[in-house]
């Protein structure tokens, strides 16, 4: 189990340093930055001096290896846009992001699970069918344009809600709901699909043969068993929001990590660009990692292997 | 006499597959006596798993579907029982082993876990007195060391001992009736050996009724008292052990019988073949559903299903054919 | 004496060990143990063990389908442990191998027809029609079932299918890895007996594992008991059933359920395959001619 | 293939997914013969119409017009050429990579299995949304990098399960059997194990293709994806979205259209993966 945990740090270590690779080299095919920094019309020389100031000149290799040097230090540069440290930058719109994609896990959690076990206990009744049919909906819509139609008709037409911003209650609720409803989709239909493969299993025939309470095949042999196929999918659901985030926090006008990062791309401001990816990474390489070590507790065949 | 502890009247149970309906099991009636250890023999599809998931209402349904039938358990008609009085029978006056002991067991539970949910719910006992009838019982099914065996998970066990733990499971209530269906077939050999002493050895001391699937006529002739051999969701053959080993009335036993090595038979270089295949049950043959493979059919085996009939003076000796088997044979060693 | 046919001697296969630094150290297993046999032309060696004795992977290491971590095998006088895949080819016209399990030994996206004929293509041989028609009626199969696929089969046809391709190149030795475990019992009898039947015909010989020993008496001219990796004791058939010397093999032969209710039932004596590792020095005896056991 | 729509028209999920898909390709295909006005030529004077069904077909705007009064029906049904051309292209871009190094990866192991899986998780360790965008941003949004991008987000999903498959595959009999004839492993690869991971392949690939087309609306939904003048379903949200208050159609009807291609592919998709799944075929 010791061994486990070291080579999984050391993968997750890797994976992490890969990402930072991939930053790198993509900013730096991405444009001038010298040439951004100084007002319209500077000249060549005055360009030329920049960039020998930020480093630019030296050979690539020799940068990635000072840009590695920097970033094992927290130390991703100075914002172009900002003119503050970009981790800085990026760490204060953590918590909004974190927030949303939080609330916006756990609600679509709650109604997914619920509404998958009904689909897969009630075979063949019409809850199914309304379950699994607001389900496939729910999966076939894009986030961003249901984010719009819910601003549409509770922000604009109902004007009950605020149509975008951050600060109160109020205005997570549309954000919450249209990215949760996305989460419940998939937890539902997966949590259907794997309960109804495990009912074939001969252990639910032996529980039954058991004599035992539907309760207690529901809760002990079922649901326990589908708990590792969940597991997985929360976490490429995850993945799913903070890469999402990008759109979603744009449609909300929400000032989180990912609307942060799309700003800098349109600028052309890497220090930020890297520092946000960077971020946003290392945290689905450490939600992956816990999920890893979870399998380990809800299956003990996982836990003997390692 | 007794009455019978269970007792099936012309159970049909049937699949709906998108080819059509299939007929798994088929106008099958049979007593079991108390005390009595019946062997089924058949191979795949001769609806021997089937009719005993039917009784015990453990077929999925849909595609599965019993479409007429009496199974009586102490005089109780099993298909017309509720579910939840269906379930208080289930896994507490009978218990049942399955085949594959490897998927048989939640992978995710303690054994311990998996013994205490049946103890507690078919008994008053609770908490560490149902721990100490946990530990009782692995111990009974010849586990050593059961007090620690019952915090591993099945996949810290072999092959072997888990199926123990199934046995241990199936006795756990001091069921009336033991159901095994092929629980030795994944076996090795030697440990076959073992868990068949085993159950030879706790139907002795505790008086269960057993019934024993299997393909193994082997299996049958060390355990059972009464053989019954099915084929095509039928019985073909069916009574004591030794009356049916001793002269078979259906060619289908017989062939079955003759198929085996022999002691001592190498110097004839082939073995007796049951020619042909196992009917593809979605077309079943007209009539005698074995008719197509037996050498000894007649006309009406090909067209008319033979009902069970006495075989032999030996009482409870019944045969399903049209044709006199023992009275073909000695005709054919007398033409040489 | 002439060579045998097949001569394997003090082979040994591992699994796990130590891999790379972020694959985890696993202990090492010893799938097959420093074992030894020959098989002679036109001959049936029956190769007997439990699941997990070692025998399939022996019988896989013999065709060289994977490396042996030690000792030889010679092949009609030839060492063929350590040869390139392309040194290998021209030996496996002579070797083959049968499954166990007839549905997951067949392609499924495959017409039955190609598959049989797949051997004679990938060694440049007239794989016309006619030779692969004249393969299915060897092995008692309709010609005309050669374009469908293997859905359509049962497991019994699947099994002669099978045959049908091991025996496409005329190979002179066959590994035949629990053949009928998987059939059902009415079928089993037929495939013994084709078996029979192509070793007359084609003079084959055969290395038949077994998990049993109830129909290797009908098969083998010879057995080989194999026990966690290890060989505990060879014989004749007749030696074997008649005089079994090492205990392990006396279990095996005690726990064949015997199909005669008459026969008196007594409790047999467990041997627990866990406790009884052969030891690493013990080594084998020849106790009779031709009948060896490993010794303590 | 006619089990296959017998088996198809038995499923009315599967028969409405596969429609919805035959509709969307035929009008994408057909676009230029419709006799729709250009989707890239506006009028002032029709500026934000709301929709209108007087004297139709044409001059009317069924769906309304956008802000620079141009027609949007015409727009969506020319922007599902553009939508389709790109994922189709992506998927089946990133299905030929995915599934060969899928292979490669399952079938040689070792070194060559350890280095493609530990790129898999390196990739998989960057959501797969702001890989997309770091690299568009970089590379530039022409039609050709969007697909190159989407197509390097979908490889690692193909590679995964073809790789899984052919772990288990290479252990099957049949595998072993053609190793004992002395087939070359390319022979192995390519008649035995491609044709038993065509279909997972093919599941996949339903399944990316939904996941392409959102992606591939949320990047000109970011103003990253095919550049106008070229009409994209994304980017008609992007614009329109400016008008909501007023004009409610402009996002309406093109988010309409991505939902219902989206819920074509998925409810064929799924349809799909049961017809190709032994298990719930037997139990069918």
């Amino acid at each position: 189990m010791a061994g486990y945990l070291v080579r999984r740090l050391l993968e997750s270590a890797l994976a992490v340093w890969g990402v930072v690779t991939i930053v790198f080299f993509v900013t730096r095919v991405l444009g001038d930055p010298a040439a951004l920094l100084l007002p319209i019309g500077a000249s060549a020389e005055q360009i030329e001096a920049l960039r020998d100031n930020l480093g630019l000149n030296q050979p690539l290799f020799v940068q990635y290896l000072q840009f590695l040097g920097q970033v094992v230090q927290g130390d991703f540069g100075t914002s172009f846009q900002h003119g503050r440290p970009a981790l800085e930058v990026v760490m204060e719109r953590m918590p909004a992001t974190a927030l949303l994609a939080g609330s916006a896990m756990v609600l679509g959690i709650l109604i997914g699970a619920v509404a998958g076990a009904i689909a897969a206990l009630k075979r063949g009744s019409l809850a199914e069918l309304v379950v699994m049919a607001i389900a496939l909906l729910g999966q076939a819509t894009p986030v961003f344009w249901l984010g719009i139609m819910l601003i549409l008709y509770f922000g604009v037409n109902l004007g009950w809600l605020p149509t975008g911003g951050y600060g109160t209650f109020a205005h997570l609720v549309l954000p919450a709901i249209t990215l949760a409803v996305f989460v419940s989709a998939s937890i539902a239909r997966l949590l259907r699909s794997s309960m109804l493969d495990i009912l074939r299993e001969d252990y639910i025939r032996t529980a039954r043969a058991k004599g035992l309470m539907p309760h207690t095949v529901f809760v002990w042999h079922i649901a326990r068993n589908a708990l590792i196929p969940v597991t997985t999918m929360t976490a490429i659901l995850a993945g799913e929001l903070l890469g999402g985030s990008v759109v979603t926090e744009t449609v909300f006008s929400w000032p989180g990590v990912g609307r942060l990062i799309l700003q800098a791309i349109q600028a052309k401001d890497f220090p930020v660009i890297q520092a946000g990816v960077f971020v946003v990474a290392s945290l689905f390489v450490l939600i992956n990692f816990v999920v890893d070590l979870l399998y380990g507790v809800l299956d003990p065949r996982i836990r003997a292997e390692r | 006499m007794a009455p019978p502890l269970l007792e099936i009247r012309n159970l049909t149970v049937a699949f709906d597959t998108p080819a059509g309906r299939v007929h798994a099991v088929n106008d099958l009636s049979y007593t079991l006596n108390e005390g009595e250890t019946l062997g089924v023999v058949g191979e795949s599809g001769s609806g021997k798993s089937v009719h005993v998931l039917a009784m015990l209402g453990l077929l999925p349904s849909p595609p599965a579907k019993i479409l007429s039938g009496e199974v009586l358990f102490q005089g109780r008609d099993l298909l017309k029982l509720p579910e939840a009085q269906l379930r208080e029978l289930r896994g507490g006056q009978i218990g049942m082993v399955f085949q594959d002991p490897m998927s048989s067991l939640n992978p995710v539970l303690t054994v311990g876990r998996q013994l205490r949910e049946v103890i507690e719910r078919h008994s008053d006992l609770r908490g560490a007195k149902a721990e100490a009838r946990a530990t009782e019982l692995l111990d009974l099914v010849g586990i050593p060391n059961p007090g620690a065996r019952l915090k591993q998970y099945p996949h810290e066990f072999s092959g072997g001992m888990r199926q123990r733990v199934m046995i241990a499971i199936g006795l756990s209530c001091n069921p009336k009736l033991l159901i095994a269906d092929e629980a030795t077939t994944a076996l090795d050999v030697t440990v076959q050996a073992q868990i068949l002493d085993l159950v030879r050895d706790l139907k002795d001391r505790l008086g269960t009724t057993v019934i024993w699937i299997t393909h193994d006529m082997g299996v049958v002739a060390e355990l059972a008292d009464t053989i019954q051999v099915m084929y095509g969701g039928r019985i073909m053959e069916r009574g004591p052990v030794r009356a049916v080993f001793r002269q078979p009335h259906s060619a289908y036993t017989w062939g079955l019988l003759r198929s085996l090595p022999d002691e001592g038979a190498r110097a004839q270089r082939r073995l007796y073949q049951i020619p042909g295949a196992p009917p593809d049950m979605a077309n079943p043959p007209a009539g005698d559903p074995f008719a197509p493979r037996n050498p000894y059919a007649t006309d009406r085996c090909r067209t008319e299903v033979p009902p069970l009939r006495p075989a032999s003076p030996v009482p409870g000796h019944m045969v399903a054919a049209w044709y006199d088997l023992p009275a073909r044979l000695a005709a054919e060693a007398a033409h040489g | 004496m002439a060579e045998p046919l097949l001569e394997v001697r003090n082979l040994i296969r591992t699994y796990g060990g130590n891999r790379s630094l972020l694959g985890g150290a696993r202990p090492v297993l010893h799938a097959v143990n420093d074992i030894s046999f020959h098989v002679a032309a036109g001959e049936t060696l029956g190769l007997v063990g439990e699941s997990g004795s070692g025998k399939s992977t022996a019988g896989r290491v013999t065709l060289q389908l994977e490396p042996a971590d030690g000792g030889s095998v010679r092949f009609a006088g030839q060492e063929i442990t350590g040869l390139s895949p392309r040194q290998l080819k021209p030996v496996r016209r002579q070797m083959q191998m049968i499954f166990q399990d007839p549905y997951a030994a067949l392609n499924p996206r495959m017409r039955v027809g190609s598959f049989v004929a797949e051997p004679l293509v990938v060694h440049g041989e007239d794989a016309h029609k006619d030779r692969i028609a004249d393969l299915f009626r060897i092995v008692g199969l309709d010609p005309a079932f050669m374009t469908r696929y293997p859905h359509e089969f049962s497991g019994g046809q699947r099994q002669r299918i099978c045959i049908a391709r091991a025996i496409a190149l005329k190979p002179s030795f066959i590994v035949a890895d629990e053949p009928i475990t998987a059939l059902d019992v009415s079928i089993q009898a037929q495939i013994v007996n084709l078996f029979q039947d192509l070793q007359d015909q084609l003079g084959l010989a055969y290395l038949f594992i077994a998990h049993d020993l109830s129909m290797v008496r009908y098969l083998c001219q010879r057995v080989a008991v194999m026990l966690r990796g290890r060989i505990v004791e060879t014989a004749s058939v007749e030696q074997i059933f008649s005089n079994p010397q090492h205990p392990y093999t006396r279990s095996l032969l005690d726990a064949i359920p015997v199909p005669d209710p008459d026969r008196p039932r007594r409790k047999r004596l467990a041997f627990d395959v866990a406790s009884n590792i052969p030891p690493r020095e013990a080594v084998m005896a020849e106790i009779a001619p031709g009948h060896f056991v490993l010794q303590p | 293939m006619r089990q296959f729509f017998s088996e198809l028209s038995r499923s009315k999920a599967g028969l409405a997914g596969f429609i919805l898909l035959v509709l969307f390709v035929a009008l994408a295909v057909l676009a230029p013969w419709l006799g729709l006005e250009d989707p890239t030529r506006g009028s002032l004077r029709a500026r934000m119409t709301a929709p209108t069904w007087d004297g139709f077909w044409p001059g009317a705007h069924p769906l309304g017009t956008d802000e620079v009064g141009r027609d949007i029906l015409s727009r969506i049904v020319h922007g599902s050429r553009t939508t389709l051309a790109v994922a189709g292209a992506a998927v089946v871009a990133g299905g030929i990579v995915g599934t060969f190094l899928g292979i490669l990866a399952g079938y040689a192991g070792g070194l060559t299995d350890r280095i493609l899986m530990r790129l898999v998780d390196i990739q998989l360790a960057i959501p797969l949304m702001m890989l997309a965008l770091l690299v568009v941003a970089a590379l530039g949004p022409s039609i050709q990098n969007v697909i190159m991008v989407l197509a390097l987000t979908s490889w690692i999903r193909y590679a995964r399960i073809i790789r899984g498959q052919v772990l288990s595959l290479r252990e099957r009999e049949f595998v072993q059997s053609a190793r004992a004839i002395g087939a070359s492993g390319w022979r192995i690869m390519l008649r035995h194990i491609l044709p038993n991971v065509m279909t997972p392949a093919l599941v996949v690939a339903t399944l990316e293709l939904a996941r392409i087309i959102v992606m591939d609306a949320a990047l000109s939904f970011l103003g990253l994806g095919v550049q106008p003048p070229n009409p994209s379903w994304g980017r008609m949200l992007a614009d329109g979205r400016v008008y909501i208050s007023t004009a409610w159609w402009s996002v309406t009807f093109p988010g309409l259209a991505i939902m219902l291609t989206v819920l074509g592919v998925n409810l064929f998709g799924d349809w799909l993966r049961d017809y190709f799944d032994p298990k719930t075929r037997s139990a069918r």
